[in-house]
């Protein structure tokens, strides 16, 4: 079965995703990476979403945070409030996912602007929840496509601070984890058709890659199949 | 108590130019109808507070309602930017846009703190970041730990305006599904409006229900459909396409003028 | 994941000699049951926790069980003292109360804080009174504004134990009506254990329903009646006669001491 | 009609309440009184109880403030520390109901202990809300019997601070008021047969009486009615 990069990602970061572990998720890749997990391998996941839904269990992708279908499925909807406090803060959640425009080689994130601060060249979204997911969570899983634009030396604006928190980041062309003693991001597998020299390409620093890199297999079928089944239903 | 009236006459009694304005909602209830409200009469001058702001934020900072937002994510949730803001941003049209910037904890905090009328709320937050230093948040330190923690000053806006599904004839409020900031938002402003789907003769209770009573409301607002296109539990779905095709109508400035000469300053509210 | 094992089991496992343990319920799904399981299996030096320590509480004091007390409102509501904490206040018997007293509001936000895993809560409370000298509070001065408040220690208890009306099969857990700071407690606490009227297939989700999912509860016992004399929101009504009929039995120590040897020694909890 | 000594303060505490007054009741007379209020001339008075019932509509008075009746007629139940942050704190309420055990001149109260705090002669059961109560709500009612053994001179322990917040006192034989200019706790009226002689006995300081001490009114058959039908139903 052919398959797109976006699903080769979502079916990495599924697979690293234990029965039963506590997901704080965001809507895209994130999503469908947990949403996945719990289809396959991991039905127990739970997933939280920071629009105050606590064990979700949509049958299809929501295309926002806060569809309907997130809080019909849940087991509990708190608030924003609370949801941050008693259950973010408080350290329940296993894994948080976060997405970013740039990321460096400690796994720093940032999601506010490309260029200064006060005259961007471009304004993004912002941090939304990623500075307190990154820092209350567990682990940390941060999931976006490798480009010299997106992997960079120096992030234009760190909004939040992933060295010491990320535990792995899933790219469109394989999987970079840190170094456990330089807490730097070295790639230790790479997708299927990827090379080593694909890899730098698309690093803005000298990248690193682990003594053994691996090669991760393809989606099966079956992943790929409820991967699938998972597509927004719009 | 809260009282019942037209949606124009709340927004003209409610807001003035220059105020504090949440219009809040987690993707769910967000109050399109009340902001149309505000561009309508032209209100200027507003500090816009939200989570999230998104469509309806985009188009009273493009019909330059807007001084300064403080928000925490300013994006067109699962389709991308919010070209208006943006254009506000970075190119301070119509005219520029002063950015009060934080988390989603770090709001989270503030609008519970000035629900419980605290100066401050507390969290671990921002820590290591570049957003400390370009928002309001300062350390506080535990007085039996010593730890050190961040405080953000409490949100009191001058005006919280919510959307809920029912309201009862004395002016009571339920709302479910996904609640969000909603019931801080309302306890902590000064002045507060509800727009609602229906007025029933009786609240009946939901689960996940959230009950404000009329007495902690300044006025409530009948506008059916007030929430479109993001969604109201229970009476109608998000309107998917409709925030597909805003990254088009807001992608042009003329467009995007056009478009709301159309559909929001031609529109007339109901007397209802 | 909860374990769902018998009473006796999970008090076991759950509850050691010197042990912090809150057994919270605010006149409502009082944990009766559970307070004379930790009596029967003989434990020792407990700090206890409740804002409103009552009837389960007075028994557990008098049989020796206490070592502190950490509280806000001590009494046998609508009748009048409790005896046993007050021959122990007063006279030592059967051995001496530590206190640590606060208002309701400073235990409430102490609660709080420990679910937040917060090191302290803020609150303006205490003022002016003796009690701020008494207790364990502080001031924090808001870095905004300049303005003190009071900041009370989070309560993390070793032990949180709540009744609620129902539990799933697999632990998950669903109170309502009056919810006190039973969520609060749940989540401060370092393991805690929910006792349940019944297990159903499925939770059905209720009006002003709080539900704690499985993951976040150590343990789950079936206990049927498990907060009688207090009441069960849906299944049984507070047994108000018993309220009063206890102002009798308990002063008197050893007709409190026959008492608990017949009601609660030498009953045996039925392997669920 | 005949009455108690508890109805009449009953009645002149309900008298004193306006229609729509948001009240925060403990159990017994404060809890009397206010339903008796909205039983009659107030029924829009909102009761809110430290139990987390927000506009509570008994029909028959509870006899603790976590009775089930509360709840089920509620507008709405909030949790424990939501009550007293986001309505107490938040100065939502109207007037504070309170009792104690001893009140001095100025209002201030004690409800902790009789004696010294370490070695007390009587071990009361506490603060409980009362504190914040009468620093949050705009202003506190207190209603106790007058005796030399509650109206003392000098407290026991402070457990509240009631100087500057008691607007009205409710004794058994009549009201209390502070005077503006030293906040000393003035009669300023007697109930029906009570004499002068009568409150400055059942009072531990030198009583001031105001200039024109009025005598109460009777409690009306009405009010007696409405309050004997809200009587306890067990």
């Amino acid at each position: 079965m052919t398959y797109t990069a976006e699903e080769m990602m979502a079916v990495a970061a599924a697979r690293r995703l234990a029965e039963g572990t506590v997901c704080f998720v965001g809507i895209g890749l994130p999503s469908r990476a947990a949403n996945l997990a719990r289809a396959t391998h991991a039905p127990k996941c739970v997933l939280i979403y920071e629009s105050g839904t606590i064990g979700a269990k949509p049958e299809h992708l929501p295309l926002s945070i806060g569809d309907g279908e997130l809080a019909e499925t849940a087991d509990a909807v708190v608030s924003v409030p609370e949801i941050f406090s008693y259950w973010l803060q408080a350290g329940r959640v296993d894994v948080g996912f976060l997405g970013a425009a740039q990321i460096d080689r400690f796994g720093n994130l940032n999601s506010t602007v490309i260029g200064d601060y006060e005259h961007p060249k471009v304004r993004l979204p912002g941090a939304g929840g990623a500075p307190e997911i990154a820092s209350s969570c567990r682990e940390t899983f941060v999931m976006l496509r490798q480009s010299p634009r997106t992997f960079v030396k120096e992030l234009d604006f760190c909004s939040t601070v992933g060295r010491g928190r990320v535990r792995v980041v899933v790219t469109d062309l394989g999987i970079l984890e840190p170094d456990p003693e330089t807490d730097e991001l070295t790639m230790t597998e790479l997708h299927p058709g990827v090379s080593a020299d694909d890899a730098r390409a698309a690093t803005g620093w000298r990248l690193r890659l682990g003594g053994t890199v691996a090669t991760g297999e393809e989606p099966t079928p079956a992943e790929l199949d409820a991967l699938r089944t998972l597509k927004v239903a719009s | 108590m809260a009282h019942v009236i037209p949606l124009h006459d709340a927004i003209a009694e409610l807001v003035h130019d220059g105020d504090v304005v949440a219009l809040e909602g987690f993707t769910h209830l967000i109050p399109h109808a009340a902001g149309h409200e505000l561009i309508r009469q032209g209100r200027r001058d507003l500090t816009l507070v939200r989570l999230t702001p998104d469509l309806v934020y985009d188009q009273l900072i493009g019909m330059g309602c807007a001084r300064k937002l403080v928000f925490s994510w300013g994006g067109n949730p699962g389709v991308g930017s919010l070209r208006r803001f943006r254009d506000a941003v970075e190119n301070g049209w119509p005219q520029p846009l002063e950015l009060e910037e934080h988390s989603h904890a770090g709001m989270a905090a503030a609008y519970a703190a000035g629900a419980a009328n605290l100066p401050f709320g507390v969290l671990r937050g921002y820590r290591g970041t570049d957003l400390a230093e370009k928002t309001r948040v300062a350390e506080v330190t535990c007085p039996f730990t010593g730890e050190t923690l961040e405080a953000v000053p409490a949100l009191r806006p001058d005006v919280g305006i919510v959307h809920a599904q029912q309201s009862d004839e004395d002016g009571n409020v339920q709302l479910w599904g996904i609640t969000g900031v909603q019931k801080e938002t309302v306890l902590a402003s000064a002045r507060s409006l509800v727009t609602v789907e229906e007025v029933v003769p009786r609240l009946e209770l939901r689960p996940g229900g959230i009950v404000l009573p009329s007495w902690t409301i300044t006025a409530v607002s009948i506008a059916p459909g007030g929430a479109h296109p993001s969604y109201a539990h229970g009476y109608y779905d998000r309107d998917n396409a409709f925030y597909l095709a805003w990254d088009e109508i807001s992608r042009d400035r003329d467009r995007f003028t056009e478009w709301m000469e159309e559909h929001v300053l031609q529109v007339r509210t109901m007397p209802v």
